[in-house]
């Protein structure tokens, strides 16, 4: 697929293997098996599937926190694992991620302001003034009141630590933000204004998503593109409207029956 | 899968004792003083120490030692204590039960003790009991065994002559259990304190904290009596992160048998470590080193086996 | 609610079962005839050919007999296992009459050929059993070529050169040696040590590590019934722990009481209190060789500062006298009752320094020792010392070693490690101490003192069989020495013991070892 | 959220703390003050005074036993043994640490070496190895200071590694990676802070420990030397005079126990203040029910029930609060339902709306502490369930209203087989005996579809999905044909399509059994399948009640309608979706008027103030805002 800013070759990931000390063999698990996928620059990818479908694994694969067993990962036509080795600060400027739990991805002992600047000085080597700047305009960017970068993370809601895990991401000014269910742990109309300051932020700075989701109103609200994973491979993929319409993967069809409401408002 | 656990648990103690051979060795190796000279008395000729220590064999290089010793040991071999003259695993038998038996009494009494307290407290949270337990923890872990030990032998042994001062059993017509539980009141009690205070401490908080689990709120939910959610329930499952630390507790009341073996005239093996130390008797203290780490080793995999009997997922994990 | 919870009714029945549980009165009565010691540590060998410590001699001395013994009350000779003796006129051999009818504990009969086994085992290196060793101590009985056995009642023990304290040696605990049972010797090998077999007046029975040795009573004992039915000797290392096993009646009888707790025994009828004083010496070694004690005039100081009175009367309690010079008073017919101690004079002390060069004191390091056999209360005798020391300008600091490792320290000399240091002996003859530790060049001569007048003096001593001239030699040799102050003269230890009222006959002797052949119990 | 107590607040507000930190401080400001109290020499004998008795002039403590003063070498002493156990303490834990950190953090062989060796210096009794330590090294306060360190490291090594790996694959520290912060800074600025609380707490719980040891070995005579003074010494020097000279070993002995009392509660202070999991309002004991005000104070402004009373359930004026510190929330602030039998009865709301405290009320689960029911009635057949006796609250729990819960892993007690959690209810009930309860509890799972039910009731709860767990959860509700199930959440922590059999099972066994639900969802889509009735909670308040098609597809309160407006719809992509600004209400600090007027755009001056009541839209439907009055 041309210009498609990241892509993903038959990646596998096992975890386990090996033996114990005393020669019982350890279970092996294919968390990922085979997954080729590609998103185009400044659109967004759903992946959709429930829990343990590997869905997150392939996510950390993306972003060089994992490794692939087998297969390649590319992004700009360079691959992620080999940057990963090489250099890790080149392939954090070209890809973050935001995670699920809120709070679990902010550093308790660490204020805003911190946890902001460190992607600025690792990455960017940017100057302390210059940084505060910077901090400042992220922080706007994400709807957060300025004087709120003195506070620790506690202190904050999930909607508003959300805010600052997606700051952090942009901090380091990437092509393309992996999300990892970044919505599911906050209230329905908290989730709401993440999804707009989102879907905003990608018509703003041109953004490249990967949208990882057990929520397929969510993913089919935000997403250009749509893979459902089942059980570490991607059973169905294509334009949202088609597999949404017309879904043709049984556990598709499943899924999209099991949705409570569904058949009441359609 | 009970078995595998235990098995697995039980090829993993063989590495440990192993190192354990290793630093028991070089830790008494290192320890000043010639053996011979001891064994000898002050006016040894050189060719007297010189013989004893081939005797010995002490000159012998360490690794080699170390190789004879645990060739040897493999077989039952302990050696023989030259200060006794005695082969060293008969005196150790000889002592291991007393101090099993102390050690033994110690770890049931603070376990019974410390656990049951430690309930009260916590069910009876900030109520009189739990005030009264809790200066009484207090004063528990920051009193020194030894020093309770005498000031129990001055009061009740001496002054009230409650009970026996030191020793197992009377000379004469002893030996019986109504004998040695006598004599054992004051120092398994002196031994049992700061083990048990700690109990309780750990017992308190594990169950206040169970107490807040889900599952406890289930049990009521289903009109269960309180009794049953607090035994059954919440006490079952405290008890998992207890057993452990028994386990080291049992640690904790073997060392401190050292004390008050020496204080209470206890025939163990703590006393007996204490003055082999002192003449050098190299092999009876390598030998009592060893066997009490090694009866440690096993209290702790019992603690390991006892905690994956009452927790399913410690033996599926 | 129903909430489990603790009543108070429920504490009070707890509180009332242990009350109830610990009413029993604590001791059980001990039977009238079998005597409990409260003994200061275990038994290490029940082989007097093997032992080295006092506390195992103690034991031993009521298993086994030697050739002779000592008189009641005194350190003299008389016939034991041997009714008479002759020596020859080259002072070599020694020639026993050995008494008939003797029985070993096992029914073995006593004779020359037994003595012969004892005395070759322990001197013989090619003796099949000399593998039941060491012997450390059995040097003491002299430098023993060989053992004869001339009729079946009588052998002769010819020296290698004459040794004149051999007869007080053979006649203390170390000579019980010649009394064991070779049936047993040979029966049990190196376990021997663990089973014993004498001829003496008490024969052994059961030996329960860390709790209690117990003898029985030896009914055919060739001198006679022994009055008690057995003893039991109870372990007991920890001296608080002794004191509180008297004070509550688990032992009838305690050697060596602390002290301090002396008082509290003689101040209640229900204990009797003994003291003996025997041939013991506490003194400090001084490093003759280094600096500042190279010096006589340093050494004299050291003598002059320190206040021994005070020492022996406030910290040792009277259990002490103290020391004028290197023979102890016990060996009445050895001693110097002319020797008089250095008196305490820190301003001496302080002028002799000065003169030797010292003016403004000078530091030295001492070893001071936790315990040990006969060091009395080394740590507190150590302190008060420091204290004296300092006060007249000698400066000392102290390193406490535990015994043995102390031993490995002092033993191969002081030179280069330490200036004082303290130490003790006992002995049973006065040749034995001044011959190891004062003699040019000795084994445990650790402060490498030297007087070749002296030297003299000691081998003149050895060699010479009447006993009016050996001690004129050692007298002689005891004002040399005074003189010299090789070492610090502190103290001579009068031995204690404190048993329960209903206790009788019973003596401490000045050999330190406890007799309880005449001892009963009402 | 501002004035955060202050942690030097939090030590001292606690009076048993403040005691151990006043008894602590005072000690170390004599010991420190050692060199210019006017002292005598502490190493100065005297032996013609010796163990002279407390009082005795010059001497305030009296003298040992070669008539050194007591107070002088116990000051002294004091200060070197409070010395050791400091430094040995901060040494373990820094070697510990470093130890710790390294093993978690590098993992794979690192950690394997280090660990078995920490295993092999932890199968020692650790006095034991002390003591044999100090032998080997020669005695001496330094050795047995070395000793100690050592054989404490492990403690700290296990300690430390624990708590390093439950921090080392937390997101931060992926996020971390991702902003590109080497190893070394990682270790440093993110995984050091959070670990370093939990080696405060092991410092200052420990430091006590060597102290004791450190006495113990000086005790055996393996510690400090003469004439040096520690208080392990002089103890040891002492009990030998016991008899004759109590004083001697008695002073050192008090003076150890009051450093370690000190220390120990300075200790669980400054633990009860680091630990994150006392921080809001301390572990608590839950007890068996949720407290409440006395009767007349809580029936206040309630008007006697009618018809209400007849009903399985009736919920009347509910106010349920928590009182953390000086802060009261109001979870639940009046909140009053019906439920006819057979009846299916939603409540939805948004976290912290208090739907879930108020299906806790009902039958007594909420925690007490904090939790209590200050107004209200619920009335289970007109018996009122907050103050019925615990005997009977008992009876009716699991009997005839149960409860399915939201997590059922959690829910489920661990330690139990499945089907013994099902049969013990069962037994507690219906009084049937052991083997006829577990045969009706294989039944019961087999009704709720658990598969090869009779095989698997002698399972654990971790042996199965969380859908099946769920299903148990189900069966334990069922067991004693309730008339009320309580449903909190009991599918949000499932899949979709677990959800999706769930929801039909549960839907499918109530119209079995003709049981009354009360369904409490975040989902307004669950919900809307499931129930007949719903109420929307909104800051501890209904705002708004009705059959579930009137209030749903016809919302009268604006925080329904935007409530609906945000929620995506699956197959209506291009529906614009609207936020609501701002966040949902704190019920510590909830305004005067109606909760939702500072998020809402219609809000006027007359929603700030007063109570807004609900009234009646159409028939049975109501809602809580002013402009439905006018």
């Amino acid at each position: 697929m041309s210009g498609a800013v990241l892509s993903t070759q038959d990646v596998v990931r096992e975890f386990g293997g090996g033996r114990r000390w005393f020669g019982t063999p350890r279970p092996q698990v294919r968390a990922v098996d085979g997954v080729s996928l590609a998103v185009p620059r400044g659109r967004t990818l759903g992946i959709v599937g429930e829990s343990g479908c590997g869905k997150s694994t392939l996510a950390r694969m993306m972003v060089g926190l994992l490794l692939p067993s087998s297969g390649a990962i590319e992004i700009d036509g360079a691959s992620v694992a080999e940057l990963a080795r090489t250099d890790r600060k080149a392939l954090h400027r070209k890809v973050q991620m935001v995670f699920q739990d809120p709070l679990g991805s902010l550093n308790p002992r660490k204020t805003v302001q911190q946890i902001l600047e460190a992607p600025l000085r690792a990455l960017h080597g940017m100057e302390r003034a210059a940084r505060r700047e910077r901090v400042a305009e992220l922080m706007s960017l994400v709807s957060l009141r300025a004087e709120f970068a003195e506070r620790y993370p506690h202190e904050f809601s999930g909607g508003q630590s959300q805010r600052i895990g997606i700051a952090r991401a942009l901090a380091a000014n990437p092509e393309v933000i992996v999300l990892d269910e970044p919505v599911s742990a906050l209230d329905v109309s908290v989730q709401a204004q993440v999804l707009m300051l989102l879907a905003d932020l990608q018509a703003r700075l041109g953004l490249t998503y990967v949208f990882i989701s057990h929520d397929l109103a969510v993913v089919e609200t935000i997403s250009d593109e749509v893979a459902m994973m089942y059980f570490g491979k991607v059973v169905e993929r294509g334009p949202r409207a088609r597999i949404f319409a017309d879904p043709q993967h049984e556990y598709t069809k499943l899924l999209l029956a099991s949705i409570p409401g569904a058949r009441q408002k359609t | 899968m009970l078995n595998s656990y235990i098995l697995r648990r039980l090829l993993l103690i063989a590495p440990v004792l192993f190192g354990v051979t290793i630093i028991v060795f070089l830790v008494i190796s290192l320890v000043p003083g010639d053996p011979a000279k001891a064994i000898l008395g002050t006016f040894a000729t050189p060719e007297a120490v010189a013989q004893v220590r081939h005797d010995l064999g002490l000159d012998e290089s360490l690794p080699a030692q170390y190789g004879i010793w645990l060739f040897n040991l493999l077989q039952g071999d302990f050696g023989r204590s030259y200060i006794l003259h005695k082969p060293v695993i008969v005196e150790i038998m000889a002592r291991l039960f007393p101090t099993l038996l102390l050690a033994g009494v110690a770890l049931v009494l603070s376990s019974v003790f410390g656990i049951l307290l430690g309930i009260v407290a916590a069910v009876r949270q900030n109520a009189w009991p739990d005030k009264v337990i809790t200066v009484a923890v207090l004063i528990g872990i920051s009193t020194p065994s030894f020093w309770l030990g005498i000031l129990l032998i001055f009061w009740f042994g001496v002054r009230l002559a409650w009970l026996p001062v030191g020793g197992m059993q009377e000379m004469f017509g002893g030996g019986g259990v109504w004998d040695v539980t006598r004599h054992l009141v004051l120092p398994s009690c002196a031994l049992a304190a700061v083990a048990g205070a700690v109990l309780v401490r750990l017992t308190r908080g594990a169950m206040l904290e169970v107490m807040r689990q889900d599952f406890v709120r289930t049990a009521r939910a289903k009109g269960l009596p309180e009794r049953r959610v607090i035994f059954v329930h919440a006490f079952r499952n405290a008890l998992v992160g207890i057993i452990p630390v028994i386990g080291l507790e049992a640690g904790f009341v073997l060392g401190g048998a050292v004390y008050i073996e020496t204080v209470f005239q206890w025939p163990g093996i703590g006393r007996m470590l204490v003055s082999a130390i002192s003449t050098r008797d190299i092999l009876l203290v390598q030998g009592g080193v060893l066997v009490i780490a090694f009866a440690y080793v096993l209290i702790n995999l019992l603690a390991d086996i006892a905690q994956s009997l009452l927790d399913p997922r410690i033996r599926a994990g | 609610m129903q909430d489990f919870r603790l009543t108070r009714r429920g504490l009070l029945a707890g509180t009332a079962a242990i009350a109830a549980f610990g009413a029993r009165r604590a001791s059980a009565q001990t039977p009238n005839n079998v005597l409990v010691i409260g003994h200061v540590a275990e038994l290490q060998t029940l082989d007097p050919a093997q032992a080295v410590t006092i506390s195992d001699f103690r034991i031993l001395a009521n298993i086994y007999e030697g050739l002779l013994r000592y008189k009641d009350d005194t350190l003299d000779v008389e016939p034991g296992l041997a009714e008479s003796w002759t020596l020859s006129p080259d002072a070599k051999t020694y020639t026993f009459k050995l008494r008939q009818g003797v029985k070993f504990h096992d029914g073995g009969d006593f004779n020359a050929e037994t003595v012969k086994f004892n005395f070759d085992r322990v001197t013989q290196k090619d003796h099949p059993y000399a593998n039941t060793g060491p012997f450390p101590f059995v040097f003491t009985l002299g430098p023993v070529e060989k053992t004869e056995v001339l009729d079946p009642y009588t052998v002769a023990i010819t020296l290698k050169e004459p040794y004149s304290p051999m007869l007080t040696m053979l006649a203390g605990a170390i000579g019980g040696l010649a009394g064991i049972s070779p049936a047993a010797v040979k029966k049990y090998g190196k376990d021997f040590a663990r089973n014993g077999g004498g001829t003496g007046p008490f024969k052994f029975t059961l030996w329960e590590s860390g709790q209690r040795f117990v003898l029985d009573a030896n009914p055919t004992w060739w001198r006679g019934k022994v009055k008690l039915a057995g003893l039991v000797y109870r372990p007991i290392v920890d001296e608080n722990a002794r004191v509180s096993e008297m004070l509550s009646g688990g032992t009838d009888i305690t050697i060596e009481v602390p002290p301090d707790n002396i008082a509290t025994f003689t101040a209640s009828k229900n204990f009797t209190f003994y003291e003996q004083s025997g041939p013991h010496l506490w003194y400090l070694m001084l490093n003759c060789k280094e600096k500042p004690f190279d010096d006589k005039r340093v050494r004299q100081a050291a003598n002059y500062a320190i206040n021994k009175e005070a020492l022996v009367t406030e910290i040792l309690k009277g259990t002490a006298t103290v020391a004028a010079g290197v023979t102890p008073p016990a060996f009445t017919w050895a001693h110097d009752n002319d020797l008089k101690p250095y008196s305490y004079d820190p301003a001496k002390a302080k002028a002799l320094l000065a003169e030797a060069g010292y003016p403004n004191g000078v530091d030295v390091t001492f070893y001071v020792t936790e315990s040990g056999s006969g060091m009395l209360s080394p740590i507190l005798m150590g302190t008060a010392i420091q204290a004296d020391l300092a006060a007249a300008g000698i400066r000392a600091k102290i390193e406490t070693y535990e015994w043995n490792t102390f031993l490995g320290k002092i033993i191969p000399g002081m030179e280069g490690k330490a200036q004082v240091a303290e130490l003790s002996f006992m002995t049973q003859d006065p040749d034995m101490h001044p011959f190891l530790a004062l003699r040019t060049g000795a084994p445990v001569n650790s402060g490498r003192y030297s007087n070749p007048k002296v030297d003299a003096l000691i081998d003149a001593a050895r060699a010479e069989p009447n006993i009016a001239k050996r001690g004129a030699l050692y007298k002689q040799m005891q004002d040399l020495i005074a003189d010299d102050a090789p070492w610090v003269f502190i103290a001579n230890w009068k031995q204690n013991a404190v048993s329960s009222a209903a206790v009788k006959g019973f003596k401490l002797h000045p050999s330190f070892t406890t007799r309880f052949w005449d001892t009963s119990k009402a | 959220m501002s004035g955060r107590p202050t942690a030097w607040r939090l030590l001292t507000q606690n009076a048993v703390v403040a005691f151990g930190l006043g008894l602590l401080g005072v000690l170390v400001l004599i010991v420190l003050a050692a060199p210019v109290l006017p002292l005598l020499d502490p190493n100065v004998t005297d032996v013609l005074h010796r163990l002279k008795p407390p009082l005795f002039p010059g001497h305030p403590l009296g003298t040992d036993q070669v008539g050194r003063d007591i107070l002088s070498r116990l000051i002294w002493g004091t200060r070197l043994s409070l010395a050791v156990g400091v430094i040995a303490a901060l040494t373990a834990a820094f070697v510990g640490s470093v130890i710790g950190l390294s093993a978690a953090f590098y993992g794979g062989l690192a950690d394997t070496l280090l660990m078995r060796g920490i295993d092999m210096l932890m199968a020692f009794p650790y006095l034991l190895l002390a003591l044999a330590i100090v032998a080997a090294l020669g005695p001496g306060l330094f050795n047995a200071m070395m000793a100690i360190i050592i054989v404490n490291i492990p403690f700290f090594a296990r300690g430390v590694r624990g708590g390093t790996l439950s921090v080392v694959n937390a997101d931060f520290m992926a996020a971390a990676r991702l902003s590109g912060l080497t190893n070394l800074q990682i270790i440093a600025t993110e995984l050091l802070p959070n670990v370093l609380p939990g080696i405060v707490i092991g410092v200052s719980t420990t430091i006590g420990w060597m102290i004791l040891e450190t006495a113990g070995l000086s005790f055996l005579g393996l510690g400090a030397q003469p004439p040096q003074a520690d208080l392990g010494g002089m103890l040891g020097e002492g009990r030998n005079l016991i008899q004759v000279a109590p004083h001697v070993a008695t002073i050192p002995g008090v003076v150890i126990l009051l450093l370690a009392v000190g220390i120990n509660l300075v200790g669980d202070g400054l633990r009860d203040v680091l630990d994150p999991k006392l921080k809001s309002g301390g572990l608590a004991r839950t007890h068996a029910r949720t407290a409440a005000a006395r009767g007349e104070e809580r029936r206040r402004g309630l008007t006697p029930a009618g018809s209400d009373a007849r009903l399985p359930l009736a919920v009347r004026g509910l106010h349920t609060q928590f009182t953390v510190g000086r802060q009261v929330y109001k979870a639940v602030g009046g909140v009053s339902f019906t439920v006819k039998p057979g009846e299916a009865v939603g409540l939805v709301g948004e976290s912290g709306s208090g739907k879930t405290v108020t299906a806790l009320s009902i039958a007594g689960l909420v925690a007490t502490p904090p939790g209590k029911i200050v107004q209200g009635e619920i009335l289970h057949h007109g018996e009122d369930l907050v103050d019925a006796p615990m005997a009977r609250l008992q009876a009716v729990r699991g009997n005839s209203i149960a409860y399915v819960f939201q997590d059922p892993l959690t829910t489920l007690n661990p330690l139990m087989p499945v089907g013994e959690q099902v049969a013990e209810t069962i037994r507690r009930h219906q009084g049937v005996p052991r083997a006829e309860a577990w045969r009706r509890a294989i039944a019961l799972l087999e009704s709720v579809r658990l598969p090869d039910a009779a095989a698997r009731a002698s399972s654990y709860p971790h042996e199965f999905s969380g859908g099946q767990r769920q299903r148990v959860g189900i069966a334990m509700a069922l067991a004693n044909n309730p008339e009320v199930i309580v449903a909190d959440e009991p599918t949000t922590a499932l899949d979709v399509t677990t959800q999706a059999q769930v929801l039909a099972l549960l839907n499918d066994l109530r119209r079995e059994r003709n049981a009354a639900l009360v369904f409490i969802s975040h989902d307004v889509g669950v919900i809307a399948e499931l129930c007949d009735t719903v109420y929307v909670m909104y800051g501890g308040k209904v705002v708004e009640s009705g059959p579930v098609a009137d209030v749903l597809q016809a919302p009268a309160h604006p925080y329904t309608q935007r409530l609906l407006a945000c929620v995506p719809v699956l197959g209506h992509p291009d529906r614009k979706i609207e936020p609501i600004p701002g966040l949902p209400p704190a019920t510590n600090a909830l305004p005067d008027g109606c909760a939702f007027a500072p998020r809402c755009d219609l809000a006027e001056a007359r929603c700030r103030s007063g109570s807004i009541e609900l009234v009646a839209v159409s028939g049975e439907h109501l809602a809580r805002c002013v402009r439905v009055a006018a």
